[in-house]
């Protein structure tokens, strides 16, 4: 009843692990039954290894969590050939989370993921934490357009380009994506923002500014995806703060298709089977048979 | 073992000091001196769970020696005995008592008490003689069960109130001890083990990170090793003292 | 110790209660001292007379509220005949904050405005929730451009212009709020955001979006804040998700002049004064003996 | 009388029902029947205090009666005697009492019952003779207080395992009332106000809304009424039905 069809590939449901959020799956395998989820999306990689940032990585901040951490991975080459294989073998969706220190970083870090059995690329040009190859590209749609149609040339796997809520024109920025050559759209990426160590008299975080994401930021990153919904052809996965059933099917009649949940992890390391289960309920008393039916209707 | 999540029963949650508690509750699978849990007993505010180490598990009870410093452990403090807990763990790499033997040194800094009974049970059962070195900034607490088992333990204080006046760091002389294990105040971890180090004593420290998953799944508790980048919450935290202060 | 300098009025200290959310004063003078404030902003004031928005007005999110009042107010001159006075008689700063159903309206508004005893203007070109004259205005700097230049020409009162996250380009838009003749800015209005009724399978808003505010937005509007201290020569009044001593302090050190607490008063309608409190008694543990020591520190 | 907001001693909190509890706090100043107060018992979730009526106030104790219906009421339903509660109130304008005279029916349905005790006791304690008719879903509760004073006490429910089957929008006549009370929902609200007015009969109704401040300074619950838009909170939440529902 919850299965969904998201670029082409059948997910046995709409709920999927958001980058970084999740590391390589493998690490909750102990806690949840991996093969239950809709899908994975990988720890956002990159093509040259990456320690990702210095100092203190994170913040508690109200209903949500600031995060430097910088975009730390093996590095493609390494993925492909240690965390994949495993990643593939847990019978969900595993998508690769893509970034980059410039084109020809995304440009290469995509060929290497196409000649693999990867099930989808999300690309992701909206990471505020790294300076080259993140935000970068996803704050100007031109920036963002050369990106994506160079990427698109790279890869006949499905292409989800993930946007940032700091988008000038984040439906510009959508259409644009889309005309490059997209899949679909995941939103939102984390917000930047900042703290402040008064005793300390400095920002908390090295990069002085960071990524908020969690409960807090969920109204807006719903607006957000219901604006791009109304106005992209291509199938648009939901996300930001999404930590239950309820959250998951709001985004779902804003129009996603499907959603992803990220900081939610960290409360209950389950709580995508929770997520997964009250979805099913609220539909069952509500007489839906089959997500279709409320997608979009917002 | 397995990681879990669960639901544990509260057995009890002791005042020890004005903002030190005791908290008790069942956990029937094994944990290994030095791991640690995330714990919450709240819903939804703060948002995260909180890592605190085992400081005991005996007969299917596990306990935690907790500082109230801010919210989380304030909400923690509250918890009463039938109360249900949200454990995941346990987690980490604790202490790798099967590599040590012979006169061991376990030297603690405030709070940093609160791994080091567990893993002093440990060493002890197996037949090492243990000094314990402690640290508090004025009143210590909990010291009872550590004479019960140590050969000595010496004591420092900030204030002079109890035990010498002046820094732990200062107590400990190397030298002459297999091993040395400690929890405490960064600067202090430091400290000791590069004392240790340059007395040519395998040192072993339990870290802090500011951590979400506890997992190893965020990247967020990550430090700097001789073996590249290890996360705190997985690969630690208690690591060699080499592989972390490879300067000496 | 805490007394402040905004646009060369002294105030008490830097707290002000944010338009919207503290009414014209009078409705919470049983239950704190009015004449401790630094300052209060008017509700939001129109030329003509306004109802606001039809329908549920109200919905709460983690750690935040999201409104969708829609400028209900009796009109500038019934404010200057009934409310102001009063406002004027609270021994503290006054802001009047108005916006408009069009650049006409503005001008006339801040025009009568001008010709009262009301201390500042704060000129709010940043609420999402009416169609005419709010965020229309908020979003591209060219038309805050125009709005600010010809109030500016209406009124030598201290102009403050109210600026909004959504702010396609922020940085830009301050500035060229500043060079049009804004004699200090704020900052920030509430975030667009959305909240849907899933059993109805509607929004919650008549409006469809409506504006996010509260301790869950405080991240990023430090942020937002930081970002434009460091970019203007104007004083920056700092504001959303305030709710403690620390927070404020927060956007002093980010660069704040004064910064204004708005869905804080409805956790505790006396949460000013605690503020103030928090903020006097961190000075001095700090050996802080102005604020001129911390502002933009960070 | 002035608004106060202040911490209160909660004396108790009683649960009457599956869903829905009486809580007893300290508060001395008077309030009026039909004026609440914005309640809270946790720290920072949810963000906002819950509107609550005044149930009764009577020895320096006001009464609370609630239904659970989501996080804060919840929440307030876990408040033990002894613990404290944060009050601001008392809020809005209540049920003219000293305009009532006479013959008055008063209509509750569901937890619409809180606000109805208090002004029931004002209006007998003046003379007046009350019927009270109330409508529930299954089980009733609270009778007895209402049966002590009042007339008659007419009871329908939509099960029919108490009372009549059937809405209690049907079983009164406002005929020969000189007023009619009412809170519960809207749509009953509107029914028996439409009645009322039909009848010539002066009728007073309890209204809700989402509200942030509960003191008229956000506009969070304004409602339009044939003076003009009224903020619930302040100038109601009782108002007169004709001013709310002007087409009649
Ligand atoms: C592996 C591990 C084991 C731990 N074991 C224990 C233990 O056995 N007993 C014990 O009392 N404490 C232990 N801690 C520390 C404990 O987790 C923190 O004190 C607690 O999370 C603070 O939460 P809070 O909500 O009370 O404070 P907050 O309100 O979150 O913060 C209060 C202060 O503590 C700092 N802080 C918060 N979390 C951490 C953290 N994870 N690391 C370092 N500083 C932090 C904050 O920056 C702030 O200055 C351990 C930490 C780790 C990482
Ligand atoms: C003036 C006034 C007096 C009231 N008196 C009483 C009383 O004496 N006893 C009593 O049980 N209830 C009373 N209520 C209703 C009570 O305030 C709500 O039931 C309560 O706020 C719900 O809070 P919650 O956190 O439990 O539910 P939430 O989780 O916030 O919401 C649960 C459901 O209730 C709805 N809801 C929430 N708040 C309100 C509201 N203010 N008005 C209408 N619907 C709402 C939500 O939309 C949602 O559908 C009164 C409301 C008002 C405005
Ligand atoms: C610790 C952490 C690490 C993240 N790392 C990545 C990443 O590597 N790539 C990416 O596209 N998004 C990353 N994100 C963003 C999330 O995938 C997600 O877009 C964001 O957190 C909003 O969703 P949430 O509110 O459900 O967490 C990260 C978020 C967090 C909290
Ligand atoms: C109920 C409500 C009404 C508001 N009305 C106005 C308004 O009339 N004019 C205005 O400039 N801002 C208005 N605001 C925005 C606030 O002044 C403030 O900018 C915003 O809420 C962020 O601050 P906060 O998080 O401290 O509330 C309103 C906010 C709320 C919650
Ligand atoms: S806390 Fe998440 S990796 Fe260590
Ligand atoms: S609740 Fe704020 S005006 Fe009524």
């Amino acid at each position: 009843m919850l299965t969904v069809n998201l670029c082409g590939k059948t997910l046995k449901n709409p709920v999927i692990c958001a980058s970084g959020t999740f590391g390589y799956g493998s690490e909750y395998a102990d806690m949840l039954d991996l093969s239950k989820l809709g899908g994975i999306s990988s720890k956002g990689l990159t093509l040259v290894p990456k320690y990702g940032n210095e100092g203190q990585r994170l913040a508690e901040t109200a209903s949500g969590i600031i995060n430097s951490i910088g975009l730390q991975n093996p590095g493609v080459e390494h993925f492909i050939a240690h965390e994949l294989p495993d990643m593939l073998k847990m019978d969900t969706c595993i998508l690769a989370n893509l970034g980059g220190a410039g084109i020809e970083d995304y440009e290469k870090g995509a060929e290497l993921l196409d000649a693999t059995d990867v099930h989808m690329i999300e690309l992701n040009i909206s990471c505020p934490n790294v300076k080259a190859g993140g935000i970068a590209y996803g704050v100007k749609s031109e920036s963002a357009k050369e990106v994506v149609s160079r990427v698109r040339k790279c890869t006949t796997k499905p292409l989800i380009v993930k946007l940032s809520p700091q988008a000038e024109n984040l439906v510009d920025m959508a259409l644009t994506c889309q005309d490059a050559g997209a899949d679909g759209l995941s939103l939102v990426n984390t917000f930047t923002a900042m703290a402040i160590d008064l005793e300390k008299r400095k920002p908390i975080f090295n990069n002085v500014y960071a990524g908020l994401s969690g409960p807090a930021i969920k109204p807006i990153a719903l607006r957000m995806v219901h604006q791009v919904c109304k106005a992209v052809q291509v199938p648009v996965v939901g996300l930001g703060g999404i930590a239950s059933g309820r959250d998951a099917l709001e985004f779902i009649m804003a129009g996603a298709t499907a959603i992803q949940v990220g900081t939610a992890n960290f409360i209950k390391p389950d709580i995508t089977m929770d997520i997964i289960t009250q979805m099913q309920q609220w539909c069952d008393k509500n007489g839906v048979k089959s997500l279709d039916e409320i997608r979009g209707i917002v | 073992m397995a990681i879990t999540y669960q639901k544990a029963l509260i057995t009890a949650n002791e005042q020890m000091t004005d903002t030190v508690f005791l908290l008790k509750a069942q956990w029937s699978a094994p944990t290994q001196p030095g791991q640690f849990f995330m714990l919450r007993t709240w819903d939804k505010a703060p948002l995260l769970s909180r890592p605190i180490s085992v400081h005991n598990w005996e007969n299917g009870i596990v306990e935690f020696l907790y500082e109230v410093r801010g919210t989380g452990t304030d909400l923690l403090s509250q918890a009463k005995a039938g109360d249900f807990i949200e454990l995941t763990g346990a987690l980490g790499k604790g202490f790798p008592v099967e590599n040590i033997s012979g006169k061991v040194a376990v030297v603690s800094g405030g709070i940093g008490i609160a791994p080091l009974y567990y893993v002093v049970r440990a060493l002890v059962q197996k037949g090492c003689t243990v000094d314990f070195y402690c640290g508090f900034r004025d009143k210590p607490y909990g010291l009872e069960k550590f004479e019960a088992l140590c050969s000595n333990v010496y004591l420092a204080t900030d204030s002079g109130n109890y035990g010498v006046k002046g820094f732990v760091t200062d107590l400990l002389q190397p030298e002459g001890y297999d091993a040395v294990l400690t929890c405490g105040p960064e600067i202090m971890m430091e400290k000791i083990a590069h004392k240790a180090m340059a007395a040519g004593t395998a040192v072993y420290v339990s870290k802090e990170s500011h951590m979400a998953c506890g997992i190893g799944a965020c990247l967020a508790c990550t430090c700097k090793t001789k073996g590249g980048p290890k996360s705190v919450c997985k690969d630690g935290p208690v690591f060699k003292g080499e592989d972390i202060y490879a300067d000496c």
